[in-house]
């Protein structure tokens, strides 16, 4: 296989950014944006867990009809902790933090990202936000749901609704930190010949993702101290009692949590289209029509908060406009989706375990995506709105996509972020036993959606039980599996196989370096002569075609 | 971005940062980065601007009798030491980019005095807001909202609420919310930003700017002019609202 | 609740479910084509282009304008006609129909309270008679509910501070689930109930056998009374100081600043509650708030009192019931509403 | 950007410029202008001095294309929050 000219020489790899420094404050004062993704690694993780433990406490309710494990009141507690730290705390900053922030320096050929103490402060925002947020779910948690509608996070809810708003205001500045280190770092600091149009997916996908956080998270931020402000007066522009109007609430909740599914889906976008490329070893179908629909998810995604107000008292003739643009936001989406599948025709597709998660994104974001359809048509919507059809869409398109993606990428990357590889076996087998897992437990939610289940009831009607038998058990199966890469990732840190520079033999600029690369990412700054996830230069491309089984002189 | 290759840094100057190229790219960085801030500001600020515009339309008799009830003078003084500011500001950038070390130490301390001028006079009205009880809800306790309304008929008095025809206290009380909430983010963002204006005035002090290397000076500049830039629309929006109907 | 005849399809038992359904179905069949599609096209790439030998590398393939288009064209013709149908479907669908029977539904935390304009009162309960149009007048004491009927296919959240409107016409007599789809708090999900409905001649019997106290026009009436309406309205709403109320309901108002607005109930209730809001043309707003003194019951009665004022002078109580009926005469003391079922 | 210094004397015109709109705005605000005339007065006086103040003070009138393209890409984000918004408010009572 023609190895790829590196930048390295061999006896720089013994120093890496891992062993460049010792001690905690090495660690814990960093600058370094890959020290700062293993941080976020670190404390994301936390987060996925106990988002996941109470996504477990919900489904162990939810098998018996009447509410007999949990009070009400704590069952209310519980899906709305799990909403607020499985969003803000994990789906949120998962990619851009970890992977976004050890890779985008990287793929563009740069030492580190514009700002690397902005960098640093953006994780001690991310760390203070978590922080308070834990303190509210100890003192005595929060019963609004992640909504926070209004007047029951206003008036009548006596739960520490402020000190809940509070960490997640202030895990929006760690976003929007984050989402403008990249936009600057994308601009100003690509290597000599790395083009906007030779950049990485992952780099497009990133970039839209940032124009969303920083167009977006402000106005959440002020949402949320507008709520504060009115629910320690007693008084203010959200109260009907003095002329306020509830529906503003959910317009200027809605104008940023819209945009922002879009920040969870985004990154996964951008690390499918590295997955798909690179393990079929062709260079992506339509490379410029997938780089733009990122942006254009990213802009029209602004335009279609109000399908989320639909029954909420909003005008008939707004929720036409927004109905008629959820459908078209649906079309950038689509080209991708048509985008990856045509990259596999006449590929060398390899089934690593980040190919199976590629792959399982594809299939499971058309689910999620097109059931969204079904809610952005507005008569289905008056049906389903509040039930778990909707638990099932978005869940559909969160888990199954933005997770898979998280997962994929993680298992992708780790020879890089590690030095070690992960063990292929395990990896298959757990993807599989996630995909079965999580089919089983959201496949049924939307039949019992459509059959009238409500949402956020912790008591339902008998005839609902069986789909929740089987949602939970497909819960305990995919939180099973879950379990498996998360031991075997820490496993790999000290007893997995040490990875090469590029182990899977890939023409991106952050394989031509060290695994794990050294803490300059480059010894000199890389020159980019090369097109976008281009296998070989084009002057050999005419001989090669499609090899049966020449080898082709390895330089390995 | 540089064109040409340059493995080692330029002339590196001690300020360059080693993830940097060249000073160029670095200020460049900057100047990108402090923008992409102030549109998160613009946007924050976004929000509170769609309340008030909603409710305005919404209640505007009541709009108008509160906003006559805030005081113009020390609104438009506010207005005009903003902007002297800002002039000052721009003296101080001008001269770090010119060398001129000891006019920009003065122009910032300017800056910075002005700017403290201008919360003074804030709190001068916030203190005159308290005393009418028109602290909206209970944000204060033990002095709720509850404004004297003036008699029709009555001598004209400052600190009574004329309430034009059709206005209600109920609604008045939601443009001091609005009022509040607005004019004392712009407050803080005038603490934030005057910390952030000593710091560079201690730096300039130790010399450490000039033609060479002003970027902080600059940056900083230009979140003090956007902060300008909000009073400069808050200024008509709050006090200037129903000045017209005063004498209808 | 039994499922209907197709399984995991609720009950079918409104005019408007049936077609609900239909749109439902062509979107699932969109949904199953190109889930099959796309996975099926991916498993076939996956296995026949599967890596035959660590060094191959495949010919790169850049691209096609022509598969571009043509896959952001079909996909938006079909979002178009999903969205048109649906958009179709729920225009029709939230224009309440004229003559239809009025129900005012009051939301307070975790209890529907219910009130047919013949003056019946249910808690959690709502008796209808099928094959007619039933508009529902809705508000909420507190937060946000949301009046969910599944087997009608329909829902409308209930906000403080508003009237929000939707109706029905029932198909098919039975009992059907009444959820609260909008989260409200601690008992969110007990505030349930159940939607019955009935023969009409049944109906009729049900009527009769629980008559109300007194129609909730009368009961306005003393509250017109009670609250001081009448110093300026006139003991009838013939006008006085303030304007005529007679007829107004549903007629254009031209108010001061020169718009004209219909009276509708959400324009009786902004004059009721923040009168200066908009003035009728001629007066001066010298007409007191009245937020905070009056409940949103109450206000839902002095409503059907305003609107019970037709031109013909003389307040007639609005018989909700079929044209046949006599007038409900309180004849027979009323059963006690039934309990609050859990 | 910077290599680009603003002249001392643009600097004073665009300062008595800003003085001159403060007085004009507040002079207007007090003339009882017929219908909106008064708050559109009052806001293009207002975005008048802001663009001043963009465009010289902030010296995006010498910056490169990029910033003009964040600095106009904001407003155009504020039209989008405010238009959708009211794109409800203001067809409520159409049915
Ligand atoms: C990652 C998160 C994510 C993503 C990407 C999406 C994507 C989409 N969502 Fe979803 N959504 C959520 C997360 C997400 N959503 C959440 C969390 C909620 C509920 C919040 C709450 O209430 O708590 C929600 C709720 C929600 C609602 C409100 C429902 C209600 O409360 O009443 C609506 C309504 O329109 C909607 C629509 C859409 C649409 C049209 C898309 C589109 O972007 C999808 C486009 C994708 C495709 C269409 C698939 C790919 C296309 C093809 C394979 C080609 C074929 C396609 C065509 C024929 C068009 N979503
Ligand atoms: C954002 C992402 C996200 C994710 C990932 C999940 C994950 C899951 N969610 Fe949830 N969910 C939401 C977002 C998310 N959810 C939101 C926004 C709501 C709405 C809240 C509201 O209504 O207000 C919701 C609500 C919601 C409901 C509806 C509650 C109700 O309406 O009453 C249900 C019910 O089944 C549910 C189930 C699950 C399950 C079984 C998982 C499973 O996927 C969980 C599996 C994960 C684990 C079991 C963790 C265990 C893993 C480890 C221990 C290893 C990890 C450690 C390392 C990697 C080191 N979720
Ligand atoms: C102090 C005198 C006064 C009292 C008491 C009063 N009104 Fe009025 N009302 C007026 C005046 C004057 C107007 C017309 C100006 C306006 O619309 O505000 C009016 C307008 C109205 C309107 C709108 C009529 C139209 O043609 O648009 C309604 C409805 C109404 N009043 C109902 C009531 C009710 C119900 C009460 C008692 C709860 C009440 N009023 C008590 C003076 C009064
Ligand atoms: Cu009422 Cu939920
Ligand atoms: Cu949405």
């Amino acid at each position: 296989m023609k190895a790829f000219e590196t930048f390295e020489t061999p006896s720089a790899a013994r120093v890496n950014y891992i062993n460049a420094q010792y001690g905690l404050k090495s660690w814990l004062l960093t600058k370094d944006h890959k020290r700062i993704a293993l941080l976020y690694l670190g404390s994301i993780s936390f987060f996925f867990m106990v988002g996941g433990v109470y996504a477990m406490l919900i489904r162990l309710e939810l098998l018996t009809p009447q509410g007999d494990l949990l009070s009400s009141a704590t069952y209310n507690k519980v899906f709305t902790q799990h909403g607020i730290i499985m969003v803000f705390f994990f789906l949120i900053p998962s990619i851009p933090a970890t992977l976004g922030n050890f890779l985008v320096p990287m793929m563009i050929g740069a030492k580190d990202l514009a700002f690397p103490r902005i960098n640093l402060l953006s994780w001690y925002i991310y760390l203070l936000g978590g922080i308070v947020t834990i303190y509210a779910l100890l003192a005595g948690g929060v019963d609004t749901g992640w909504t926070f509608y209004v007047p029951y996070s206003t008036t009548f809810s006596n739960s520490y609704v402020i000190a809940a708003g509070l960490g997640i205001f202030i895990s929006g500045f760690s976003s929007i930190l984050t989402g403008l280190n990249f936009i600057v770092t994308i601009h100003t600091m690509r290597a000599p010949g790395m083009t906007w149009f030779r950049l990485p997916l992952f780099i497009w996908a990133h970039y839209a993702t940032s124009l969303v956080m920083i167009l977006g998270t402000p106005v959440i931020a002020i949402t949320i101290l507008l709520l504060a402000f009115e629910r320690l007066s007693h008084v203010g522009i959200f109260d009907p009692a003095n002329g306020g109007d509830p529906v503003l609430f959910q317009h200027l909740f809605w104008f940023y949590s819209h945009p922002a599914v879009y920040i969870m889906v985004l990154p996964s976008m951008g690390v499918v289209s590295e997955l798909i490329a690179n393990f079929s070893r062709k260079n992506i179908f339509g490379y410029r029509f997938v780089a733009f629909s990122s942006l254009a998810i990213a802009v029209f995604g602004f335009l279609v908060w109000g399908h989320h107000l639909f029954v909420a008292s909003q005008s008939v003739y707004a929720g036409m406009i927004f109905s008629f643009l959820s459908f078209a936001v649906a079309i950038p989406s689509a080209i991708k989706v048509f985008n990856w599948t045509a990259t596999l025709y006449k590929g060398s597709i390899s089934y690593d375990t980040p190919m199976l998660y590629a792959l399982g994104f594809i299939g499971l974001f058309t689910i999620g995506g097109m059931t969204g359809l079904f809610l952005a048509s507005l008569a289905i919507d008056v049906h389903v709105s509040d039930t778990y059809f909707i638990v099932a869409h978005f869940h559909y398109i969160m888990v199954g996509g933005a997770l898979f993606g998280y997962l994929g990428g993680l298992h992708y990357w780790w020879p890089k972020i590690s030095g070690r590889m992960y063990p292929e076996g395990w990896g298959r087998f757990s993807a599989l036993v996630i995909f079965v897992g999580f089919n089983l437990t959201f496949l049924p939610q939307f039949v019992a959606g459509y059959l009238g289940m409500p949402r956020r009831y912790h008591a339902y009607p008998p005839e609902f039980q069986i789909f929740n038998v089987l949602s939970s058990a497909g819960a305990s199966i995919l939180g099973f599996g879950l379990l498996i890469p998360a031991i075997y990732l820490v496993w790999s840190m000290r007893y997995g196989k040490h990875a090469e520079a590029n182990p899977w033999h890939l023409p991106g600029l952050e394989w031509r370096t060290a695994s794990p690369p050294p803490t300059e990412n480059f010894l000199t700054t890389p020159i980019v002569t090369w097109e976008a996830y281009e296998f070989a230069p084009p002057e050999e491309m005419q001989v090669i075609g499609r090899m049966k089984d020449e080898p082709v002189s390895s330089g390995q | 971005m540089a064109e040409g290759v340059s493995i080692e840094h330029e002339a590196s100057h001690a300020a360059l940062q080693h993830h940097f190229e060249n000073m160029e790219q670095q200020r460049e960085a900057g100047a990108l980065g402090m923008w992409v801030f102030l549109v998160t500001e613009l946007m924050f600020f976004g929000g509170m601007f769609l309340a008030y515009t909603l409710y305005r339309t919404r209640f505007p008799a009541d709009f108008a009798s509160a906003s006559n009830h805030l005081d113009l003078t020390l609104g438009a003084i506010n207005t005009i030491v903003l902007i002297l500011s800002s002039f000052t500001m721009a003296l101080a950038v001008y001269s770090s980019q010119v060398g001129k070390s000891r006019n920009q130490i003065v122009c910032l301390l300017l800056t910075i005095v002005l700017g403290a001028t201008f919360l003074g006079i804030k709190a001068v009205e916030y203190y005159d807001k308290y005393q009418d009880q028109l602290i909206p809800g209970q944000l204060i306790p033990g002095r709720p909202f509850h404004p004297e309304v003036q008699e029709p008929g009555t001598p004209y008095d400052k600190h009574k609420l004329h309430l034009l025809p059709g206005a209600t206290v109920k609604h008045v009380e939601m443009f001091y919310w609005i009022y509040f909430a607005m004019t004392g983010m712009h407050a803080l963002h005038m603490i934030i930003g005057i910390g952030v204006l000593s710091v560079i005035l201690f730096f300039s002090w130790r010399g450490r700017y000039g033609p060479e290397y002003h970027n902080p000076v600059e940056i900083s500049g230009l979140y003090w002019h956007f902060v300008d830039i909000v009073w400069i629309f808050l200024f008509p929006l709050l006090y200037l609202l129903g000045r017209h109907l005063e004498h209808m | 609740m039994q499922t209907s005849w197709i399984p995991f399809i609720p009950e079918s038992a409104s005019t408007v479910s049936g077609k609900v359904d239909a749109l439902y179905f062509y979107l699932s069949g969109v949904t199953v084509f190109f889930t099959l599609l796309i996975s099926g096209v991916l498993i076939f790439f996956v296995i026949k282009f599967r890596r035959r030998s660590p060094f191959e590398i495949p010919r790169p393939i850049a691209g096609s304008y022509k598969l571009e288009t043509l896959w952001s064209v079909i996909p938006f013709i079909i979002a178009m006609s999903m969205f048109a149908w649906g958009a179709q479907l729920y225009f029709v669908n939230s224009r309440p129909p004229k003559n239809a029977n009025e129900i005012y539904v009051v939301g307070k935390q975790w209890m529907w309270k219910i009130q047919h304009s013949t003056g019946q009162r249910e808690i959690n309960e709502l008796h209808v008679p099928a094959g007619r149009k039933i508009k529902l007048i809705m508000t909420s004491e507190d937060t946000i509910h949301d009046f969910f009927i599944p087997a009608f296919r329909i829902k409308a959240d209930v906000l403080p501070g508003k009237y929000t409107m939707q109706w029905f016409e029932a198909t098919k007599p039975g009992t059907y689930h009444l959820f609260c789809a909008e989260y409200c708090g601690m008992n969110h999900s007990g505030m349930i109930g159940s939607i019955i409905v009935m023969q009409p001649t049944d109906f009729d019997n049900w009527l009769s056998g629980n008559a109300s106290q007194q129609s909730p026009a009368v009961a306005g009436q003393q509250l017109f009374q009670s609250l001081g309406c009448v110093s300026c309205h006139g003991a009838n709403g013939e006008g006085g100081r303030g304007p005529a109320l007679v007829g107004l309901f549903g007629s254009k108002v031209s108010l001061n600043g020169g718009q004209t607005v219909i009276a509708d109930e959400a324009y009786i209730r902004e004059s009721i509650e923040n009168p200066a809001a908009k003035v009728v043309s001629g007066f001066n707003p010298i007409m007191p708030t009245f937020q905070g003194q009056v409940t949103p019951e109450q206000l839902i009665q002095i409503m059907s009192f305003i609107k019970s004022l037709q031109v013909s002078g003389a307040p007639a109580p609005v018989t909700s019931a079929p044209p046949s009926k006599a007038d409900a005469s309180p004849a027979k003391s009323t059963a006690s509403p039934p309990p609050n079922r859990q | 950007m910077s290599e680009h210094i603003v002249s001392l004397k643009i600097y004073v015109t665009i300062f008595l410029a800003l003085m001159a709109g403060t007085a004009l705005t507040v002079f207007a605000g007090l003339q009882d202008f017929p219908g909106k005339l008064n708050v559109i007065i009052a806001m293009t006086i207002a975005v008048v001095k802001a663009t001043l103040v963009v465009l010289y003070f902030m010296h995006v009138r010498y910056s490169s294309k990029l910033i003009w393209v964040v600095f106009t890409s904001a407003l155009f984000w504020l039209v989008i929050l405010f238009a959708f918004t009211f794109s409800d408010y203001l067809t409520r009572g159409w049915l």
